[in-house]
């Protein structure tokens, strides 16, 4: 299918000059969880959750967006990385490492199992790899539900409880921390390490986007065989996708694990894989401020129907025509297929760039 | 070459009045007119990116237009999908073949006779495809993606052929073909005029296409620029330095 | 002067397990209605309670965000989660904000060895159960050998393996070992499989809407083993739904007393139905106590703060519809009565209770 | 003369079709050498086989003296071997300027590392690589269209951003598959002043054409392809002349 | 002997099952490289329609003949599930025809959330009996297998209907159209094809299928449920797949060897890996011979032929 790349014209907002921009979005990120805050600790804990889902798009944008290998099981990765954690800083099995060495740990298990992935799914085709991937997702989760036996290894369906919280320098970020007589609640604590992630993450990717390897994983998504043409080593440029991207999901999964407290392979299922794949589509694939959005959007919109459901219909209908949830399904589905149908490029539906330079546009 | 049995006297069977199109912001074709009898073989030249295969794709139904009309036999179609522009009797050979692919060489023909169901006559016209181009018949059975370029674009004309249009739109159908048969596709063209097809050519090989033209008309970022009988053209020192190479050739011949 | 006391009610809504949330929140709603009509005074303030009733998907992540939720909204207890996953990293939020929580219905033994003070429960726990039924099993219906499936949740494998320890410890043989999910349909292949080994009785570790096509699939193979369930198939729903695959060879538990032994509990069924239009699912009966449990320590601190309260819910011993209600000290139910029913003439009929 | 690059009995089936029956050809560095025949000749599958996107049936490739690997299309290109595509085969959704830069792929060294800590090698190598990308689009003639979107471009545009993605990859021979298809005959003298200033700077080119105007104005050498199997072999002259050729391919129509 | 005889007729039920859900997969796959996620709710729909049908023809005229019950069920279901694949694919897919690839897939997974959640608004968030018009009871055993006269009618209705769909598909111009609609709609509507009134008649017909395989499989299981089409719905797109998306044969194969897979996976894991896996990991022997399958044919067992050249 060819793309018309979305005629629609972006809203005056989102064209605001890019000098004012870009400290306009620093504030906000910054105050957003003193506004959460002030309209309720839950609310932070949605924008905590957001930032690790931004994680895990912006990792899965990299291998669906970037490279074009449909991947339908990310969230594996995310398993191996909240596992990881679980196991090493844990009474589970009595360890209790600090989180400089399990966190790059279980990125680098997330990679080794991105690979492992990338390996046999190297010749596939587009939803052949969907599907594989699938399947990739569900072996790792049956997996964490089953080695519970003959030795217990993961607990099986009962998860592992009592992780140990992200503890930097000596600051356990599960405690509200009382600085000078203020309580600074645990949920911002969180917040400002994970943002420190995200930002990382982000730039990080920018600088591989705009690179000779981001340029060679936009030439194999276009056109396989010119990009072997010119020489690029696919493979190799497919492996390095899968591992890198499953990085991310792997960081993400242990500050999962650091924050939840606990992980149990419900927590990893197709729905979730779907969900990030979900946001980054909608967002608007490829483009990392669109991958954001779509992130936090998806995180937050579900919330926000949960709280406006009952209001809503009281202001409406003046009763409660629907129990709140499914109201909350309804507006959902709902909302997924007119966002498609009115931007389907996505809500930023940017070009990407893969070179410093771009001054005209499609 | 064209015959003389004037067909400028008939009424246009296809009718083009300032038809516009844009991509996006971007407006390809600037308003054009263009006319069109049954019999007249008529041809669309200009550099590339002018605009052509924007100009016959939306004739055919493919790429909206935003301006303009488009008349065929009298009425207006601009706004009919393809597929009954084609019923009506309007068809076009698009730029880079469009042959399905995964579909065989046979499969591709059958397709082509889609809209028709008198099976004799389908079968006569296969007859005279394969008696135009035996390179098809002899690989009925193969996968069309496997085929190469040239037998891709024979394909591409005989499914054409094969659905009988009042007026046949075709984009550049020499395309990678041979020397002899770019000989024989004109050939092939001029005798279908002949059985009272239009026929509207955008054709990079002006000399060849002047030639054998009736009309022609010369577009330029998106507007037609010139348009004359094709042997005024062929005749005409711009036409002959822009598009015929003869500045350059006869510099490389000196 | 009239105060209105929020409480909280969590549990999936929405999900393939929608339909256990509903139960329990329907459970609890009942329970608030009544307190209401009876016009309770606490504190010397007339009390109108009101339930707060969030979705948890059985999601243990939505469970946080729901559980912060409630905290925020200021609700002075909650019954809830439905689902031991959701429960376990809930509860970490619950205590941190010093709001008791009594599950209904999470059975992982887990949830109350975490230490926390504010988690109880008002169900028997896995261990409790399975021990139960798989002594009950092998000493009463005499069953030696005995295959085990279980659904692999948190719930399934931890009753089947508890239940699987009881009968090796009592001197029966777990035959075979099998495994399904929580949203299988067919089970023809692990029972063709089971039916070789000739096993006297299959236990079903999971819920009624697997048991009862699992039931009607052994009836199609010809199977003639007992079938055991623990209290996810002891229900009314696995009746209706299982059809001509019981008789009299099919046995479950559940916590508690039988409801009809109960002072109140037939008018409980009979009030439930009336009220919402359909039986009992499972879990409604433990809902309604968990809330009352709730009410009835804050009417026994004579207030409805948590910090003032939690004390007396250590202490209490409230006769609920489901058996004697009191907690020990990791807030688990003392005592929990365990009955075992089979099925007779179209109902669940009790045959007996192990204490 | 230096041999460049040498077909030794190249064969190439598909089922029962013999696509390529013992193709020997040599190709002498800095020559332009043309590959002509009818349609179904051949001619694409020998560089499809080339350039290792097929894999060969029996024969070889010597490139500089050592053999060229099988289907192995990204380690050809290493070896100095760059095509384009009979029908145009671009990285649609990426600028031209992108496309090119794409090209120099194999010729550029940073590592994840080095990317990812933005070291002055790879921002440097970065910048270069720009700066030679808009050469090389602006030496095809397409250097006002280095950010416009592959697949927005017209097709005579697109065959000219082909060559210069090719060119990108430094190629010592550069095989071009029916560039002028599409390009009106000022467009293809254009593209015949572009081909010999290629090969002035050095490259070798290999060149598919029906174009025999282009062919014979172009040509050190050209071959003739039919059937699978090398009918003649010569200068533009002689193969003109060969009975066997124009009764297979040229017929009655000769240039000039 | 006996046990591997009945699990192969187990694996020929659920199979044949799997392989109805996976032709509409496949169809509407094969047109449009769209992976319709709703697909599994088409089934779901079927079911609770017919469902709904019986129990209130039950209620106005008691005493009416199974089969007719049946009949019956099936004539609205199949009706109502085609009208709701038909406005899924109007309303929902049609405009996307040109937009970026994984747009459609998410409207997909939209379209699936809302056909859930109308659901549960509808028949609530309960299991409902479905009953069981063609006889469960087995009949006498033979080589010691047993079988039931629904398990027979299960294997034949499906294999009836993939034998007229093939027919239909193979034999007429609209096989034709929608091959040629499914590689390039652009052209084929140069071709006179009207390709949205053949992508229409896909999803049409495999949404008639859905609704078929709904019935069987509630009969089978005699549930139905608003959350049962997920599980079958993934299943039947992992036959598709390991068939060759886009081939109607391959799906009905894809969607007997997975049934068969899943039944010797469940029955003899255990063997085959020397205890070391169990039935437990009875879902991954389908993804495990689905990913081995595709290493050696990346297009699945009958996947189509690659037409690409260079
Ligand atoms: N899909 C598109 N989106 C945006 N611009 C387009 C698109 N298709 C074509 N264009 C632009 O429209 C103009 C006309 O293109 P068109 O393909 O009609 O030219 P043409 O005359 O057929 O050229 P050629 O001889 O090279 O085939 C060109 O500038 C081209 O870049
Ligand atoms: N992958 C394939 N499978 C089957 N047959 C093929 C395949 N590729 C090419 N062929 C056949 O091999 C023969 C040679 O094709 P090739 O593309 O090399 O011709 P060509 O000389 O380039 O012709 P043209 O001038 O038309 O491009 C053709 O008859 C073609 O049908
Ligand atoms: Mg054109
Ligand atoms: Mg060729």
């Amino acid at each position: 299918m060819t793309t018309t790349s979305s005629t629609l014209p972006l809203p005056a907002s989102f064209a605001l000059d890019r000098r004012i921009q870009r400290p306009l979005v620093i504030l906000l990120a910054l105050a957003a969880p003193l506004v959460a805050l002030a309209m309720g600790k839950s609310w932070v804990r949605v924008l905590d959750f957001a930032l690790l889902y931004v994680l895990l798009a912006i990792g899965l944008n990299l291998v669906v967006g970037f490279a074009g290998l449909l991947d339908l099981g990310y969230i594996a990765f995310y398993a191996v990385g909240a596992y990881t954690w679980a196991f090493l800083a844990s009474p589970h099995f009595g360890i209790h490492l600090p989180f400089w060495i399990v966190l790059p740990l279980g990125a680098a298990f997330a990679a080794l199992a991105g690979i492992a992935l990338g390996f046999p799914t190297l010749r596939l085709r587009g939803d052949y790899l969907a599907i594989v991937t699938l399947g990739f997702g569900e072996i790792i989760r049956i997996f964490m539900n089953n080695l519970n036996q003959p030795i217990n290894i993961t607990n099986g369906p009962q998860g592992i409880d009592s992780i140990d919280p992200l503890t930097i320098a000596g600051l356990d970020l599960s405690r509200d921390l009382d600085l000078f007589g203020f309580q600074i609640s645990s949920l911002l604590l969180y917040y400002y390490a994970f943002l420190a992630c995200v930002v990382f993450a982000i730039i990080l990717v920018r600088r591989l986007q705009i690179s000779r390897i981001g340029r060679a994983w936009a030439a194999i998504r276009d056109d396989e065989l010119a990009a072997k043409a010119i020489g690029i080593d696919t493979r190799m440029m497919k492996l390095l996708a899968f591992a890198l991207g499953a990085t991310f999901g792997g960081v993400s999964g242990g500050l999962f694990a650091a924050f939840q407290g606990f992980v149990s392979p419900e927590s990893f299922s197709l729905m979730e894989s779907i969900v990030v794949l979900t946001m980054i589509v909608l967002g608007g694939m490829g483009n990392l401020a669109g991958v954001v959005v779509g992130a936090i959007m998806l995180t937050a919109l579900p919330e926000l129907l949960r709280h406006f459901a009952v209001p809503m219909q009281m202001a409406l209908f003046g009763k409660t025509l629907l129990d709140p949830e499914v109201l909350r399904m309804l507006l959902l589905s709902l909302a997924m297929i007119v966002m498609m149908l009115v931007r389907p490029a996505g809500l930023l539906p940017a070009r990407t760039r893969y070179a410093h330079r771009d001054r005209r546009n499609a | 070459m064209p015959t003389e049995n004037s067909v400028s006297n008939q009424s246009p069977i296809l009718e083009v009045r300032g038809l516009k199109v844009a991509y996006g912001g971007i407006q390809a074709v600037k308003g054009i007119d263009l006319t069109l009898r049954k019999g007249e073989l008529v041809s669309l030249i200009g550099a590339n990116g002018a605009g052509k295969t924007t100009t016959l794709n939306t004739l055919a139904g493919v790429v909206p237009h935003n301006g303009g009309d488009i008349l065929y036999a009298g009425q207006e179609i601009g706004k009919l999908p393809s597929h009954l522009r084609l019923r009506k009797g309007l068809a076009l050979v698009p730029e880079g073949r469009g042959i399905f692919t995964r579909l065989t060489v046979a499969e591709n023909l059958q397709t082509g006779a889609y809209t028709r169901r008198d099976t004799d006559g389908i079968a006569a016209d296969m007859e005279k495809v394969f008696a135009l181009l035996p390179r098809v018949k002899e690989r009925l059975n193969q996968v069309a993606g496997t085929l190469s370029g040239g037998e891709q674009q024979m394909v591409a004309i005989g499914r054409a052929l094969l659905s009988r249009p009042q007026v046949l739109l075709l984009d550049e159908p020499s395309m990678g073909l041979a020397p002899l048969v770019v000989e024989k596709i004109f050939e092939v063209i001029h005798s279908i005029t002949r059985e009272g097809m239009g026929v509207l050519l955008v054709e990079q090989n002006a000399n060849l296409a002047l030639e054998v033209s009736e009309r022609a008309y010369v577009m330029e970022g998106g507007r037609v620029t010139l348009e004359g009988t094709g042997k005024a053209l062929l005749d005409d020192p711009k036409v002959r330095s822009a598009y015929l190479g003869e500045d350059i050739e006869e510099l490389a011949a000196a | 002067k009239e105060v209105v006391v929020r409480i909280g009610h969590a549990g999936p809504l929405t999900g393939p397990a929608a339909a256990f949330g509903k139960d329990g929140e329907n459970g609890a709603r009942l329970a608030i209605e009544d307190a209401n009509a009876k016009g309770i005074k606490i504190g010397g303030d007339t009390v109108k309670f009101e339930l707060v009733s969030e979705d948890d998907q059985a999601d243990p992540r939505t469970a946080t965000t729901v559980a912060q939720r409630l905290t925020d909204s200021g609700v002075k207890g909650v019954v809830g989660h439905v689902t031991s996953g959701a429960s376990i990293p809930a509860s970490r939020i619950y205590e941190q904000a010093g709001i008791p929580v009594i599950t209904p219905s999470s059975t992982s033994p887990k949830l109350t060895q975490q230490g926390y003070k504010m988690t109880f429960r008002v169900i028997a726990n896995d261990l409790q159960q399975g021990n139960a039924l798989g002594k009950y099993a092998v000493d009463q219906l005499k069953a030696r050998k005995i295959a085990v499936i279980d659904d692999r949740t948190a719930y399934g494998q931890g009753l089947a393996d508890a239940f699987a320890n009881a009968v090796k410890s009592s001197g029966g043989q777990i035959a075979g070992r099998e495994f399904t999910n929580d949203k299988a349909t067919d089970f023809m292949a692990i029972l063709t499989k089971i039916k070789a080994m000739n096993p006297d009785a299959v236990f079903y570790g999971g819920m009624d809407a697997q048991a009862a096509p699992l039931a009607r699939q052994m009836k199609q193979l010809g199977m003639t083993a007992k079938l055991m369930t623990g209290d996810g198939g002891c229900t009314g729903e696995m009746i209706k739904m299982a059809g001509d695959a019981l008789s009299a060879t099919t046995f479950c538990t559940q916590a508690g007393i039988p409801l009809d032994k109960m002072p109140g509990g037939a008018t409980f069924r009979t009030q439930f139905k009336q009220r919402f239009g359909n039986d009992i699912h499972v879990y409604a009966p433990y809902a309604y106590d968990a809330m009352m449990s709730v009410i009835e320590a804050m009417k026994a601190a004579n207030s409805v703060e948590p910090a003032k309260y939690q004390p007396a819910l250590r202490s209490l011993a409230y006769q609920g519809v489901t058996g004697p209600v009191a907690f020990d000290d990791k807030g688990d139910i003392k005592g929990g009565a365990i009955t075992v029913y089979n099925f007779d003439a179209g109902k669940w009929a009790p045959l007996q209770t192990i204490q | 003369m230096i041999t460049l690059l040498e077909s030794r009995a190249v064969n190439k089936r598909f089922g029962g079709l013999k696509a390529l029956t013992d193709v020997s050809l040599t190709i002498r560095k800095g020559e332009v050498y043309g590959l002509i025949g009818p349609n179904g000749a051949g001619k694409t599958t020998f560089f499809n086989v080339l350039t290792g996107a097929y894999a060969i049936d029996g024969g070889e490739f010597v490139m500089n003296g050592s053999e060229l690997p099988s289907a192995k299309p990204h380690l050809v290109v290493q070896h100095g071997i760059a095509r384009t595509f009979q029908n145009i085969r671009l990285f649609r959704e990426l600028t031209a300027l992108e496309n090119v830069m794409a090209g120099h792929h194999i010729r550029s060294s940073a590592g994840v590392w080095g990317i990812l800590t933005q070291s002055r090698a790879a921002r440097e190598e970065e910048r270069l690589m720009q700066e030679r990308a808009l050469e090389i689009l602006d030496y095809v003639g397409i250097g006002r269209h280095a950010d416009t979107v592959a697949r927005n471009l017209s097709y005579g545009d697109q065959r000219r951003l082909e060559i210069a993605r090719a060119l990108a990859t430094e190629p010592q021979l550069l095989a071009l598959d029916e560039p002028a298809a599409g390009m009106n005959a000022t467009e293809t003298a254009g593209l015949r002043t572009l081909v010999e200033t290629i090969r002035k700077d050095g490259i070798t080119v290999l060149l598919i054409e029906h174009d025999v105007k282009l062919i014979m104005g172009l040509c050190d050498r050209v071959a003739v392809l039919d059937f699978g199997k090398k009918i003649a072999e010569g200068t533009p002259a002689e193969v003109q002349r060969d009975p066997d050729v124009i009764r297979a391919y040229l017929g009655g129509h000769r240039a000039h | 002997m006996e046990t591997f005889l009945q699990q192969t007729l187990n694996g020929l039920v659920s199979g044949s099952i799997y392989a109805l859900v996976a032709l509409g997969y496949t169809m509407v796959y094969g047109i449009l490289g769209l992976i319709n996620f709703a697909h599994g709710d088409l089934l779901m729909v079927g079911a609770l329609v017919a469902l709904q049908t019986v129990t209130l023809l039950n209620a106005a005229v008691p005493g009416l003949h199974p089969v007719i019950l049946l009949l019956a069920g099936v004539a609205v279901a199949v009706p109502v599930c085609m009208a709701v694949g038909y406005l899924i694919e109007r309303i929902g897919y049609r405009r996307l025809r040109n937009a970026p690839r994984l747009a459609p897939l998410i409207t997909a997974i939209g379209v699936s959330f809302l056909l859930q959640t109308l659901a549960m608004i509808i028949w609530g968030r309960e299991f409902h009996v479905f009953p069981q018009l063609v006889s469960t009871t087995p009949m006498e055993p033979m080589a010691g297998v047993v079988v039931s006269p629904l398990q027979i009618f299960t294997i034949v209705v499906a294999f009836a209907l993939m034998g007229g769909l093939m027919l239909l598909v193979n034999k007429s111009r609209l096989g034709r159209a929608m091959r040629a609609t499914a590689e390039n709609h652009r052209v084929a509507g140069l071709m006179g094809i009207n390709a949205n009134g053949v992508i229409a008649a896909t999803f049409i017909i495999g949404s008639g299928l859905a609704a078929l395989a709904g019935v069987l499989f509630a009969s089978n299981y005699a549930i139905a449920h608003y959350a049962m089409g997920f599980t079958p719905g993934l299943k039947a797109f992992t036959a598709a797949v390991l068939g060759g998306i886009g081939n109607l044969p391959g799906a009905m194969v894809g969607g007997l060897v997975l049934g068969l897979v899943e039944s010797f996976g469940a029955g003899y894991i255990e063997h085959l890996t020397f205890g070391f896996l169990n039935s437990s990991y009875q879902d991954i022997f389908a993804f495990v011979i689905l990913g081995a399958v595709l290493i050696f044919r990346p297009s699945g067992l009958l996947g189509e032929r690659v037409a690409d050249r260079a």
